[in-house]
């Protein structure tokens, strides 16, 4: 069970969950990871922009190598777009298995890859304007871990 | 006629989202003389990736693009 | 926040991980893991028995090492104990963090925690009685992971 | 009175998930020659650790039980 979205509207990851869960009868396992806009000093919102010719292929060709990768029974990867303000999610992975260890990394893996390969751009609103945020060495390092 | 996209910080510095390009074909050394040296530096650079009509674009130095083509211009995508 | 339970009821993940989340204000992720009873070939039901003087102890101890070396906001863990069908939740382990590394780190180390050292027998009934679990080398493998 | 808990598979060897012992003060090999020898075999192992009054022991060959103790002999966790 595959289910990747691109969603422009506020989203309840409970409400995903939940019937994806529910879609992968016989589990073993399921991981899901929900990223959140953090409440930064100062941050009153927060905009990601993509390029959707590439964005939502990207994700399905990601999705096609966790599938590869790891022995997964379902995966759902849901991103949003558009404007966002601190506390609204922004990413919904769940990946669901026989045994924990590939439900696990299988979230872990399609993490660092939306965080550090897909096709989003973000910045983030101040009392002064919108500012672009730039790649962190971080997520390099993370993506690094997957050879 | 050919569409220019410009994502992230690339649309602040071209001005807008979207350039459309009247000459047809144009290499890629034709696009970056017809842009602004600023904003040609930056999409020279290696940092800036390439798609045509939504294909990425291994070596966008050969690129000759034609009447009806969108070009992508995509900076460092931001980790998060 | 800490949340730290042994079940001897059917419970149901999502009414713990909704009010944990809401639980850790400005948080930047949250990592979940649940595992259910797998529908093993001719497995009528498990039966988990632990010691209780040292199980519920033990879990708190896990949870103190997990804040040590996870930078947290908040750990959910619980643990069914007593008679479970297949499909039914046994486990359910909740990290909220700022960054996404910590939350699905913490989740990973106390899964592996849990299912190599904590106090927990299992046994499993079958058409022919029931039969003890005996421990497995991957889980012994997946402990020495954490040093 | 000194109360022997069994846990996991040990309860189906010890026919019993409990049983009270009368002696006291009692030492590690005392209580193993009270048990059956199959049973006993099992607990001296280094695979049976052993909790007094819900604290492990690191040594459970040093162990002197007194009345009102309770030991609690646990095989290895049974991972999932």
């Amino acid at each position: 069970m595959r289910d990747i979205r691109l969603l422009d509207r506020m989203f309840i990851p409970g409400t995903l969950i939940g019937p994806f869960t529910q879609a992968n009868p016989g589990l073993g396992g399921v991981c899901t990871f929900v990223g959140e806009v953090r409440h930064d000093q100062g941050v009153e919102a927060l905009e990601l922009s993509h390029y959707e010719p590439l964005t939502l292929p990207g994700m399905h060709e990601l999705a096609d190598r966790a599938f590869a990768r790891f022995e997964l029974m379902g995966l759902l990867m849901v991103h949003r777009i558009g404007l966002m303000r601190p506390g609204e999610p922004i990413v919904c992975v769940s990946a669901a298995a026989l045994h924990r260890r590939d439900a696990i990394d299988a979230v872990d893996f399609c993490m660092d890859h939306l965080k550090g390969a897909a096709w989003f751009w973000k910045r983030e609103k101040r009392a002064d304007g919108w500012h672009w945020i730039e790649p962190r060495a971080g997520d390099h390092a993370d993506l690094a871990r997957w050879g | 006629m050919i569409r220019l996209v410009f994502l992230g910080k690339l649309a602040d510095l071209a001005g807008g989202d979207t350039l459309e390009q009247p000459g047809s074909p144009l290499s890629w050394l034709e696009l970056l003389a017809s842009l602004p040296t600023s904003l040609a530096d930056v999409i020279a650079s290696d940092s800036t990736k390439v798609a045509i009509n939504g294909e990425l674009v291994a070596d966008k130095a050969a690129i000759v693009a034609k009447d009806g083509d969108e070009i992508a211009l995509l900076p460092p995508v931001s980790g998060g």
